[in-house]
């Protein structure tokens, strides 16, 4: 049982860092940062923690409130930039943020032995869970709880106005602004909200991790960001669960007995989803479907 | 003064020796700036497809000890023709205006492709050869490596031969008469999928030379070397100026010399953040890189 | 209302508009004429803020536009369409009107919250009323991009009436449209006038712009030819050289 | 053909999750799990772990297996060999899976210290700590060897050469077999915490504790943080620093020619060391020594820059200088893999598995998983000493630490040549 939850909290976490880059996606921003704010509220919500001795939730959210405006201050000079350029700078951004880890050092002496992140040593021993004696249950729970609040919030605000400017950002800039909508403004928008469910995700994940260095927030894990919204489209933000259940539940661990296998199969299998469905595994087609397949359910139910 | 004049030799020894480095840089940017050129789309996967070229040329040499022209050759055809099936499998099939799924394929691609070389030399590092590897020319104090000149050299004449094509044959017109106004271009018949499949072949061509030119210029082949490669081709391409093959050689050059010097100066622990730094300026004092056309099209 | 004033636009070396000065009166229909490339869109994308102006000024109602962006030009009160329809394609009917709601008294009325996570109320009577001017009552749920050419136009020139403008832009709305459409198209415009908008045309169909506008500017090469009543303009000869020269002939 | 996707992709997913429970129906045998990196640019440790300790197994029941508890026999058995790409999260995930859908009484990875690091730090820190809701199943990794880490659960536990000891009796006999060397100098690869540390905290100091001099200024003692020691040895004694995936080592060797050592220190993994290594040679960097990290003691080395490593000397783990060496060199190369210190772990592994089982006197069966996992932990903790390949193999009961036998080898003619047994 551990070994499953274990797993879905590794979605859970996943999927909060996928709709992280759907919110900005949304408005067509490309975003390669997710990786950045997602280590920085990692370490922010693990130094508090560990260093601090802080409860867990108070420490998530202090971190989610510095990627938040992190998000916010970078947003202004990146969102300058569109397209290609965007995904180099926001690379760019993770990057630098990755080596400032890399180099950072904040060592303390507790009951006797050092805590804290050690440079590219890494960020050991951060056991709250398991200190704190939380069953995976409660810690799988704890994550999920979040991953739902968020998932419907989002879901939420698509179906509000704010949802419709932001699809309508992404869908022509240019017509956006000349019907008033201030695009800048919802750009940077995107970007924070972004950057505060990136932070969200991290200070969970180095907390059911146990151990960070800046190994773990190289672009690939940037990638994997943008690739869950774009595996499983844009058209809602159950297509981002999907996909993470696809690469973390399917690709990840489903295929772990293929052995050596399975990181072959991992590769080819994305450039054969995309071919078969370029708008995501969860597109809007497949969104009709089930609306039909539960409307029938329903009128079943009813008659 | 003395110690000034130390230094002074040191610093300039490292701009050239980053210099010539940098043409690897240069020519991974070219294929990036060719392929966003022509389609306006970003292949992930294209420095992969480099570095499986030059494994495959190193198979040739390992097999049937091939002289390094040959290998360069062989890099090059090798890595043309997985340039062409990447365009296949990741861009042909992909509605044009899809950018998202095109990219996201590309990046399938190289995780794909980064598998299949570790599979089969279980990620070892492999010794690559590499010509005049002896000549080592004292030149008062500098001290020059004769491969690298070499590497260098072979890199001009790849570029040279690509602006030729580019500018002076047919299929270059094409290509970039498809890349300036592709709606055009096909009411002018011209299809655009020969026209991608060709441009991703050409940058492929590069590509190989590229990734021999990097495994000779180090002497050795490792998987480890693919991503490191990709970000800073991707970011000598912004640099440059999206679609530029001058900016992005000019980057490619100066980006190398840029990180040997602040690698002398500043040292491993702080070298790509002065690059991604750099980077920053760029983005915000231009742009459009340093070669780039303001895009004023709504 | 409007008032342009010497403004000029290059594109390298190329002057797409010169020294231009142009008065629209309040309530006006104001028809802009002129042969292709005479620079009639540029002039549409200055006034909107899509490009800035290389020089000379825009002032409406007394205030110069010149420094704001688009969105800031849409609150004060100019809308626009385009050429080649612009809508969100991925959007519904209905969204695409909600999304335009952000005229200064829209964002005054709605409080924040009902502003952005709210759909009923006034909002909703105001929006379906406008689909009911526009003949998509029925329309409101489909994607804008599931929509028929003329679904189309006349969905954009209800967006852009949806940001409640008091100058309303409109760059060659009749295009690609038949008879019966373009005198719809003749009547929605005065409806519009009727509701107190003042109106820009551009268009190339002479029959409409003879038939509908107040008064009429004529550029040719990014300047000012002429300027009057429709029937002054049809007498004029510059104009008819310019322009109608053409159909002389036959 | 969307349908067909979808469905095809649900059946793989329907049998996947089913997988891990597959595997644990079996009649009685000692079941181990075992993991390592078999994709990924580390793939070689996994397939020469893999290697290494199924035939070690199946040599270990071709001898009748191991005494359980009743005294009767039963063989070892691996439950799966997994790939953990030397992945945080995948190694995290396999040990849970182990602990919990399997009836392994003990998890066998993961080679690489980044990997073990967060995985030990999943498990119980400290036994009977019932307010610690760890994960309670011994490990027994192969290397994993960046020093301190057993001290993080008790649960694990590591077969790893004590590198202090190891760098410390290389120097005193280098300094006494070459008088002449005096100075020396080196680098290594920053962004790989094992080759970080071990250059910094271990090899330099060991040199300079054998009164080598660091060429220029004289190298300081490190201050309590590594980091903060690292930085004031970079500034005195300008070691050189790279990055393991760099294409450009030529400031590195450069320098490192200017300063003209008698001795030179490569402390990094064969990837970067060969192309630092070349480097050198094309710069004609000839130092009177050299001297290379423990984790470059393998064939990748070879394959990455034969003639460039030539006279390269490290002290390893593993050397097949004794019979039951070469037997087991022999074994494993049979199954595909190379003998390394890495891989040779492996091995003894599997036999120290054996003697801690027999010591606890399991039950093997699959209602006593949780106490047998339990008596075999308190068994392996007991254990000082076991017979490794090239000697025994003892254990420090107070820090966790094991300490193995080592010899020092050296690149001669292309090949690993024994020159050296520091135990006379």
């Amino acid at each position: 049982m551990d070994y499953f939850l274990n797993l879905i909290n590794t979605i859970g976490i996943h999927t909060l860092l996928g709709l992280s880059a759907y919110v900005l996606l949304l408005t067509g921003q490309l975003s390669l940062a997710q990786a950045g704010f997602f280590a920085v509220g990692a370490y922010t919500a693990a130094i508090l923690t560990v260093i601090f001795g802080w409860n867990i939730l108070p420490a998530i959210g202090l971190g989610m409130l510095s990627t938040g405006s992190l998000a916010f201050l970078v947003g202004f000079p990146a969102l300058r930039v569109r397209g290609l350029m965007l995904v180099v700078a926001t690379l760019a951004f993770g990057e630098f943020v990755r080596m400032f880890f890399y180099n950072f050092e904040w060592r303390v002496i507790q009951e006797g032995v050092e805590v804290g992140p050690e440079g590219t040593m890494g960020f050991s021993e951060i056991r709250y869970f398991a200190e704190h004696g939380w069953t995976n249950w409660e810690v799988t729970s704890l994550i999920w709880v979040f991953v739902v609040i968020v998932m419907a919030l989002i879901w939420w605000a698509d179906q509000t106005r704010s949802g419709a400017v932001l699809r309508a950002v992404g869908e022509d800039e240019l017509a956006a602004g000349t019907v008033g909508i201030d695009v800048m403004v919802t750009k940077v928008a995107a970007m924070t909200v972004g950057g505060v469910i990136a932070g969200l995700a991290g200070g969970l994940y180095a907390h059911q991790i146990t151990m960070l260095d800046h190994h773990a927030f190289t672009v690939l894990l940037a990638t994997f960001a943008i690739a869950y919204p774009i595996l499983g489209g844009v058209s809602s933000v159950f297509g981002t669960l999907v996909a993470v259940i696809f690469i973390q539940g399917l690709l990840v661990e489903g295929l772990r007995f293929l052995g050596d296998w399975r990181m072959l199969l991992f590769g080819a299998l994305i450039v054969v989803v995309m071919n078969v469905k370029p708008r995501g595994l969860f597109d809007s087609q497949m969104l009709r479907w089930i609306k039909n397949a539960l409307r029938l359910r329903f009128s079943r139910g009813l008659s | 003064m003395d110690d000034f004049w130390f230094e002074f030799v040191e610093i300039t020894q490292s701009i050239g020796d980053g210099f010539l480095f940098g043409s690897t840089y240069a020519l991974i940017g070219i294929g990036f700036t060719l392929i966003f050129g022509a389609m306006g789309k970003l292949n992930i996967a294209y420095a992969a497809t480099a570095m499986a070229g030059a494994y495959s040329s190193l198979a040739i040499f390992i097999f049937f000890d091939a002289s390094l022209i040959i290998i360069f050759i062989v890099s090059a055809a090798s890595a043309a023709i997985l340039g062409y099936l990447v365009y296949l499998s990741c861009f042909r099939f992909i509605p044009v205006h899809n950018h998202l799924a095109a990219m996201m394929a590309s990046v399938g691609g190289l995780f794909f492709i980064d598998e299949v070389i570790v599979h089969t030399t279980r990620g070892s590092p492999l010794s690559f050869p590499s010509m005049f590897a002896e000549a080592y020319f004292e030149v008062g104090p500098y001290g020059i490596r004769g491969d690298l000149l070499f590497v260098f050299v072979i890199g001009l004449i790849s570029t040279g031969a690509l602006l030729y094509v580019l500018f002076r044959t047919r299929l270059g017109l094409a290509t970039r008469a498809v890349a300036q106004q592709d709606v055009a271009a096909r009411l002018c018949g011209m299809s655009i999928h020969s026209t991608n499949s060709t441009t991703f072949a050409v940058a492929g061509l590069l590509g190989g030379i590229a990734g021999a030119m990097t495994a000779a210029a180090v002497g050795i082949l490792s998987p480890v070397m693919m991503l490191p490669l990709t970000i800073k081709g991707l970011i000598v391409t912004v640099i440059g100026g999206l679609g530029s093959i001058p900016g992005a050689i000019i980057a490619g050059l100066f980006v190398g010399s840029f990180e040997n010097v602040v690698m002398y100066v500043r040292g491993i622990d702080e070298r790509d953040m002065y690059v991604v730094a750099l980077l920053f300026v760029f983005l915000i004092f231009r742009p459009n890189g340093l070669f780039g056309k303001t895009i004023t099209r709504d | 209302m409007l008032e342009v004033r010497a403004l000029s636009k290059n594109f390298g070396g190329v002057k797409a508009v010169k020294e231009l000065d142009l008065a629209v009166n309040a309530g006006d229909i104001f028809g802009v004429i002129g042969p292709n490339g005479s620079g009639k869109s540029t002039l549409v994308n200055l006034i909107s803020g899509v490009f800035s102006a290389t020089s000379g000024d825009i002032l409406f109602q007394g205030q110069s536009l010149s420094r704001l962006s688009p969105h800031a030009r849409v609150r004060m009160g100019v809308a626009r369409t385009f050429q080649n329809i612009r809508l969100f394609p991925g959007l519904t009917v209905w969204q695409n009107l909600w999304v335009a709601r952000n005229s200064a008294e829209d964002i005054r009325a709605e409080g924040v919250s009902y502003r952005w996570f709210r759909k009923g109320g006034p909002v909703k009577k105001e929006i379906d009323n406008m689909l009911e001017f526009s003949g998509l009552a029925d329309k409101g749920d489909e994607l804008a991009s599931n929509l028929a050419f003329g679904e189309q136009r006349r969905l954009e020139l209800a967006r852009a009436a949806a940001t409640k403008p008091r100058l309303l832009i409109l760059d060659e709305p009749a295009a690609g449209m038949n008879q019966d459409e373009i005198r719809d198209l003749d009547w929605r415009i005065r409806q519009l006038r009727q509701q107190g908008m003042t109106i820009i045309l551009i268009e190339h169909v002479m029959d409409l712009v003879m038939g509908i506008t107040d008064r009429i500017a004529v550029l040719n090469f990014g300047s000012k030819i002429a300027e009057g009543e429709p029937a002054a303009i049809q007498e004029n000869k510059s104009v008819q050289e310019a322009y109608l020269g053409q159909s002389k002939d036959d | 053909m969307k349908r067909f996707t979808r469905l095809a992709s649900t059946v793989v997913l329907a049998v996947a999750v089913t997988m891990p429970l597959a595997a644990s129906a079996a009649d009685r045998s000692v079941k181990v799990l075992g993991w390592g990196a078999k994709s990924g640019p580390l793939k070689s440790f996994g397939v020469n772990s893999e290697a290494a300790l199924r035939s070690a197994i199946a040599q270990i029941n071709a001898a009748g297996g191991v005494k359980l508890g009743d005294g009767s026999l039963a063989p070892l058995e691996v439950v799966s060999y997994e790939d953990s790409a030397c992945k945080k999260d995948q190694n995290i995930a396999i040990l849970r899976k182990t602990a919990s859908t399997t009836d392994a009484i003990v998890g066998m990875g993961a080679t690489c210290s980044g990997s073990c690091q967060a995985m030990y730090g999943v498990l119980q820190k400290k036994i009977d700590d019932t307010s610690d809701s760890g994960v309670q199943m011994p490990i027994l990794s192969d290397t994993c060897i960046r020093p301190g880490l057993a001290k993080i659960s008790e649960w694990a536990f590591r077969n790893v050469p004590n590198e202090v000891d190891m760098y410390d009796k290389l120097f005193a006999w280098l300094r006494s077999e070459n008088p002449g060397v005096k100075t020396f100098s080196g680098g290594t690869e920053t962004d790989q915490g094992h080759s970080f540390i071990t250059h910094t905290a271990i090899i330099v100091q060991a040199a300079v504790r054998h009164g080598f001099e660091w060429v220029g200024p004289s190298v300081p003692e490190l201050g309590p943080k590594v980091k903060q020691g690292m930085k004031e040895l970079q500034a005195a004694a300008k070691t050189q620093h790279w990055l393991m995936g760099d294409t450009n080592y030529s400031v590195q060797a450069r320098k490192i020619k200017k300063q003209n050592p008698d001795m030179i220190l490569v402390s990094s993994h064969p990837f970067s060391a060969c192309g630092f290594l070349k480097e050198m040679q094309r710069r004609k960097v000839k130092p009177k020594l050299l001297v290379g990290l423990t984790s470059s003691a393998s064939q990748e080395t070879l394959n990455g820059c034969m003639s460039a490593a030539e006279g390269l000397i490290i002290p390893t783990g593993f050397a097949p200088i004794t019979p039951e060496a070469v037997s087991a060199n022999e074994i494993v190369s049979e199954a595909g893999g190379f003998l390394d210190l890495h891989s040779a772990a492996a091995w003894e592994n599997a036999y120290l598995v054996k003697t801690a089982v027999e010591k606890a006197g399991i039950s093997a069966t699959s209602d006593t998983v949780a106490e047998d996992r339990r008596k075999f932990r308190d068994a392996l903790a007991s254990i000082s000493a076991t017979a490794g390949l090239i000697g025994p193999v003892t254990r420090d009961g107070a820090t966790g630490e094991a300490s193995k036998p080592y010899v020092y080898v050296q690149v001669v003619n292309g090949e690993w040549k024994v020159i050296h047994d520091p135990r006379g």
